[in-house]
């Protein structure tokens, strides 16, 4: 082992890490105060009171009100001030600021598979430019996976069946952990690599390096039209099926009344699941993709309905270009 | 007691003897004993894997034993010690052996139902060990799906029923209790005259009773899954994983309680005994070991911060998981505060105590970080949980097993137990276990996630150091087993009250008759009055010290 | 105590078994009438009424010590916080506007 | 205290009363475990009929509400036969005793029948889940987890069910053998509790696994 790479505490290299830190060392003085306390008190009474001759028979000392209120309140209400403080940083952990740049994560055993929207596919391997947010949209082929990049202090589970998202902000360049934390089966513990954070200029030729085949969009879209989804969905013209322009972030009306926000979870289930929600004035007839998408193809096809925002005429426009 | 000292009855041990008259036994006190001698031998393998985990994280590279084998290593290590140590640990052996006598009762409410509970235990661990010997199972002991429905290709049925038959050996125990402490007491002995070990015991029984059903259901739920492939977790069918997370935690959340709860329990009568003083604020006590028991089944979500349940979940749970804290910080500021004024002696038991009270208050201090949202999204499932959780039940419920046994040997077996080498191996074991688990703080705050086989080489100090005291942790688990022994022989014949201690089981011989108290004993005053013990005493004509 | 002295006339128990009967076959008639999301809660109060009516009189919960009673209030009571705390996962996702939480 | 003496008090217990006691306590507290046993189920049941209410609805429609019907009235009609058992043991006729149990066992068996024929139904209809599973219509994946979700519930259902008959076996054996009298008849009493109790279940699982959303589909 290299004696250089020891350290004591993690490195610091997200807007979240400094917050979460500061949490952390509010919390550690309070545990070290009444640690320390509690042990100053066994060790002043055991050895102010020892016993001195085995006939000592102490006088009994009777049960206060006044303490038991004030070892009760006075907890409460430091446990109250962690709940509050932890509550905060969390939510802001939780919600992905608008500008976040999107790359998609799946994960299985045991490695884990990122897309840029670019196009570019990494493996184990994430790199991304510094100072600007990461929204990652994450889901998994198999079992549970965790992601987890411990110098963002940022974790969050990928399911699967299911998309989840988490966020980050980096804000030095560096190679840092990526970890899956959830106990995933025999190769858990292969299943790590690296993030990389790099200057924005570093990172746009880190872009262009390489043939990526395609954004993301576009990839979805030759998927769309290799499973004949355009047979029946065209642009701009009611047919069989619903029109998808603008769909994304909208609010669909459903067959049986209901309404249902058009997110990434109701375009996977609707390939999925074509039938469980149906889109009131049409048919339940088309068949489910199951099996025939992969998650990595959904994904796709995703980002392609997402790009389908432009009032442009043209339906074989790619939304983006590189 | 003088007129009996010219011809010794025959005590339980002596009364009947041979293989038969122990496995069909019906008495409380031999079914404790079994249940001693069944456990001890779960919890030295369950400590051979601790070992063999340690070994293996000596060194970054996974080079002591495939992946395969070290995830069967953890599971079995954590499955063991759980379901087949802990859970039973003091309930089934000293609580079993105790609380008859504490309350002044010849027997449980139920024999026959506790013999059957010992088997159940027997047969549960049979299914483990089957699951071992057959190859193993690696799923974890937390069993997340889909991994254990659908992926495992390990023997995670036999593991899974073997958990379930353990499971109802818990249920009937705790019912057992239940009824025998609002049954059976002897006349006067209302409930705040009851020792403190007898309220945590019966906070401990409800728990049992109310969760342990709900992890039967849900193994069985997931024994159909796995075995007839259709789903209620599996994404596949629409199926949520993370509903297992729910029901499983509904459980074992609690259950963390049931493997604290009598140690808290243990910890009051060693620190009233030893300080010659009833517990300070003995009802505030008593009470919050029942709201633990409450509490605890408010909480689960805590451990699912970052499993996708819903933001507003995260919070509700988070803020319920901060009001268990209360009650936990009610009895170590009171045990604490018994000790003023005292006449502190600093026989094994005491060290035991003493070390209990630290290592839970610093578990349960770090508790509160994992409670807090905002830090357990970076800690969770990291070796800071793992440290955590072993401040609780090795540094805690562990401790408190041990200072109970010392405390309570003289009255199972008749025996002393030989104080100076029992001083050494409570300092052993404290050391070696701080050695062990306090750089897994550190190593989980910089990140290091747990059930890792292999690992970066940066966390490779804080491994080495764990290791280290591992082994120290180990001598200092020998020295007892060893001592042990040896005093059933020759260690000193005990006399029927060493400690002058005021419960009801010191007003019987050691070892006590089969049926416990010659008399139905009645009782006058409240529990730890050492006052009223120094007049008995005075009156009987017994020597102080 | 008072539990095995205390026997019940059979006529109380013909007369609930009557109303059994009479819940039972209103709860089915009952779902075939359209009520919304009322249906739900009327099949649920029929069928606790049912429970309530079995556990009293046949289980004898209405004549029993204090202490049965507590123990079955406090097993339905674990029953509600198993579905209760559960449900405040499943049913508010989403709530805070977090995609996917 | 020991002035009572019955050839039931075992050694350990002071009185007749104190050992009653003792095991109705038990048997209310097991019964408790099994409430939150049966509760993990309903658990399941109840975020899955929330997450996917319409395929439960369609789903529900194939079971047979006139089967289902008369089996909750038949397990109510084995309910007030075992009431009617505890009553002849408190009033000591044995005769009326080990008749009740019998009719008591019968009904039950004649439930077990029914479900016997509703699940063989399913099983020709290939709505038992699994490889085999066919579902007509738009909810055929979700539908899946609602028949999961019946079988288990009605399966751990029946489980209790010949438990029950056991005991009631064993019941009928001890009458005859005259081990019940006016002072002591526990058993008949403690085994009613949890024939009872099965019968709960069952008027839970009835409205919940037959009656969803019948109007729509008549």
């Amino acid at each position: 082992m290299s004696p250089s790479s020891f350290r004591l505490f993690p490195e610091q290299a997200s807007t979240l890490a400094g917050s979460v830190d500061h949490l952390y060392f509010f919390l550690v003085g309070v545990a070290a105060f009444f640690s320390l306390l509690i042990f100053a008190l066994i060790f002043f009474f055991a050895i102010r009171h020892r016993r001195r001759s085995e006939a000592e028979r102490p006088q009994p000392v009777h049960g206060g009100l006044v303490l038991e209120v004030v070892w009760t309140v006075i907890p409460l209400g430091l446990v109250m001030v962690m709940f509050g403080w932890g509550a905060v940083v969390y939510l802001d952990g939780a919600r992905p600021p608008g500008d976040a740049m999107q790359v998609y994560v799946v994960g299985k055993q045991w490695m884990w598979k990122l897309q840029h929207m670019e196009g570019q596919r990494e493996i184990n391997e994430l790199h991304i430019p510094v100072g600007r947010a990461v929204r990652l949209t994450m889901t998994s082929e198999d079992v549970i996976h965790s992601f987890y990049v411990p110098a963002f202090r940022m974790k969050y589970d990928v399911l699967p069946g299911r998309y989840t998202t988490a966020w980050f902000k980096p804000t030095k360049t560096g190679k840092y952990h990526l970890f899956c934390a959830e106990y995933c089966g025999t190769r858990h513990s292969g299943m790590i690599g690296w993030v990389y954070v790099m200057e924005p200029a570093e990172y746009e030729a880190w872009l262009g390096g390489g043939g990526t085949g395609g954004s993301l969009a576009s990839n979805g879209e030759k998927l769309f039209q290799e499973l004949a989804c355009t047979n029946c969905h065209r642009t701009g013209e009611r047919g069989r099926c619903p029109d998808l322009m603008n769909l994304f972030g909208s609010t669909v009306k459903l067959a049986d009344g209901g309404t249902v926000k058009a997110d990434e979870a109701y375009l996977r289930e609707s390939i999925l699941y074509p039938n469980a929600k149906v889109v009131a004035g049409y048919q339940p007839i088309m068949p489910t993709f199951q099996g025939l998408v992969t998650e990595e193809g959904l994904l796709q096809l995703i980002e392609y309905v997402k790009s389908l925002k432009e009032k442009s005429a043209t339906e074989t426009m790619p939304a983006r270009r590189n | 007691m003088i007129t009996t000292t010219t011809e010794p009855r025959a005590n339980y041990l002596t009364s009947d003897f041979g293989i038969k008259s122990w496995l069909l036994t019906t008495d409380h006190k031999r079914i404790g004993l079994l249940y001693l001698v069944t456990i001890t031998l779960f919890f030295i393998l369950g400590g051979l894997f601790a070992t063999l985990i340690r070994l293996e994280l000596l060194t970054p590279q996974g080079d002591l034993t495939s992946s395969e084998t070290y995830n069967k290593f953890f599971t079995l290590h954590g499955v063991i010690m759980i379901f087949l140590f802990l859970i039973p640990s003091i309930p089934a052996t000293m609580g079993n052996f105790l609380i008859p006598m504490m309350i002044g009762a010849k027997d449980l409410a139920f024999p026959r139902l506790n013999l059957l509970s010992w088997y159940l235990l027997v047969a549960g661990g049979a299914f483990t060990l089957y699951a071992m010997f057959a190859g193993g199972v690696d799923t974890g002991w937390t069993f997340y799906t889909p991994y254990s429905s659908t992926y495992s290709n390990t023997y995670v049925m036999a593991t899974a029923v073997g958990i379930f038959i353990a499971g109802f050996s818990s249920i009937l125990t705790g019912l057992n209790f239940i009824v025998t402490i609002h049954r059976m007491r002897a006349p006067g002995l209302t409930w705040f005259r009851l020792p403190l070990f007898v309220w945590a015991h019966y906070a401990t029984s409800l728990i049992q009773v109310l969760g342990t059903p709900v992890l039967a259901v849900t193994i069985v739920l997931l024994a159909i899954e796995r075995g007839f492939h259709i789903g209620i977790f599996d994404p596949a069918l629409g199926g949520d994983p993370v509903l297992f997370q729910h029901m499983f935690w509904f459980y074992s959340h609690p259950a963390v309680y049931i493997m604290i709860l009598p140690s808290m329990g243990v910890v009051s009568e060693l620190v009233s005994v030893f300080a010659r003083k009833r517990v300070f604020g003995y009802e505030f006590v008593a009470f919050s070991s029942v709201a633990i028991a409450v509490y605890g089944f408010l909480v689960w979500g805590h451990h699912m911060f970052v499993s996708s349940q819903s933001v507003y979940a995260g919070l509700v749970f988070s803020f319920l998981s901060f009001f268990v804290a209360i009650p936990s910080a009610i009895k170590v500021f009171n045990w604490t505060a018994t000790l003023y004024k005292g006449s502190i002696s600093y026989r094994t038991p005491m060290l035991y105590a003493f070390g209990f009270i630290g290592l839970f208050t610093i578990g349960g201090l770090t508790g509160l970080f994992l409670a807090t949202l905002g830090v357990d999204v970076h800690v969770h499932d990291t070796y800071f949980v793992v440290a955590h959780f072993h401040y609780i039940m090795v540094g805690g419920a562990l401790m408190a097993y041990l200072g109970g046994l010392h405390y309570w040997w003289p009255k199972m077996f008749g025996r002393m137990y030989p104080e100076g080498w029992a001083k050494l191996s409570a300092l052993v074991v404290f050391l070696g276990f701080n050695l062990t688990f306090f750089p897994q703080f550190l190593l989980g705050y910089l990140g290091m996630p747990r059930r890792y086989h292999a690992y970066p080489e940066e966390f490779q100090v804080l491994h080495v150091l764990s290791t280290a005291g591992a082994s120290v942790l180990a001598v200092g688990y020998v020295i007892p087993l060893i001592y042990f022994i040896w005093s059933l022989r020759y260690g000193a014949v005990a006399p029927a009250n060493p400690w002058h201690a005021t419960g009801l089981e010191w007003k019987t011989p050691s070892p006590p008759p089969t049926e416990n108290f010659e008399f139905t004993p009645v009782v006058t005053h409240e529990a730890y009055d050492y006052e009223a013990l120094a007049q008995e005493e005075e009156q009987e004509g017994v020597r102080v010290g | 105590m008072a539990e095995h002295e205390h026997v019940i006339k059979p006529k109380t128990y013909l007369l609930v078994f009557t109303a059994l009967i009479a819940l039972t076959i209103a709860t089915t008639l009952v779902s075939y009438v359209d009520l919304g999301a009322l249906s739900v809660a009327v099949a649920l109060v029929i069928a606790v009424t049912t429970m309530l009516l079995v556990a009293l009189f046949f289980m004898h919960v209405y004549y029993s010590r204090r202490l049965t009673q507590l123990v079955v209030a406090g097993g339905l009571l674990w029953l509600v916080i198993l579905l209760l705390l559960t449900m405040t996962d499943i049913a508010t996702r989403g709530w805070l506007g977090v995609p996917g939480k | 205290m020991a002035s009572v003496h019955s050839p039931a008090l075992r050694h350990h217990f002071d009185t007749v009363e104190q050992q009653k006691d003792a095991s109705t306590l038990g048997m209310w507290i097991f019964l408790v475990t099994e409430i939150m046993f049966f509760g993990g189920a309903f658990a399941a049941y109840t975020v899955y009929r929330s997450l996917y209410p319409d395929a439960f609805a369609a789903a529900s429609n194939e079971l047979d509400i006139v089967l289902g019907a008369v089996n909750t009235a038949v397990l109510i009609v084995s309910s007030f036969t075992m009431v009617m058992a505890v009553y002849s043991a408190q009033t000591g006729r044995r005769k009326a005793l080990a008749g009740y149990l019998l009719a008591t066992m019968f009904f039950g068996l004649v439930f077990l029948v029914i479900k016997g024929f509703e699940w063989h139904h399913k099983w020709v209809e290939h709505h038992v889940p699994g490889p085999h599973f066919h579902f007509e219509g738009p909810y055929a994946d979700k539908a899946q987890m609602f028949f999961s979700l019946y079988f288990a519930m009605t399966g751990l259902h029946a489980l209790h069910m010949v438990i029950g008959l056991g005991i009631l076996a064993v019941l009928v054996w001890m009458t005859l053998r005259g081990a019940f009298s006016r002072e002591y008849y526990t058993p008949v009493d403690v085994s009613g509790l949890y024939w009872h109790f099965v019968d709960i279940i069952w008027i839970f699982l009835f409205p919940l696994l037959y009656l969803i959303g019948r109007h729509n589909h008549g």
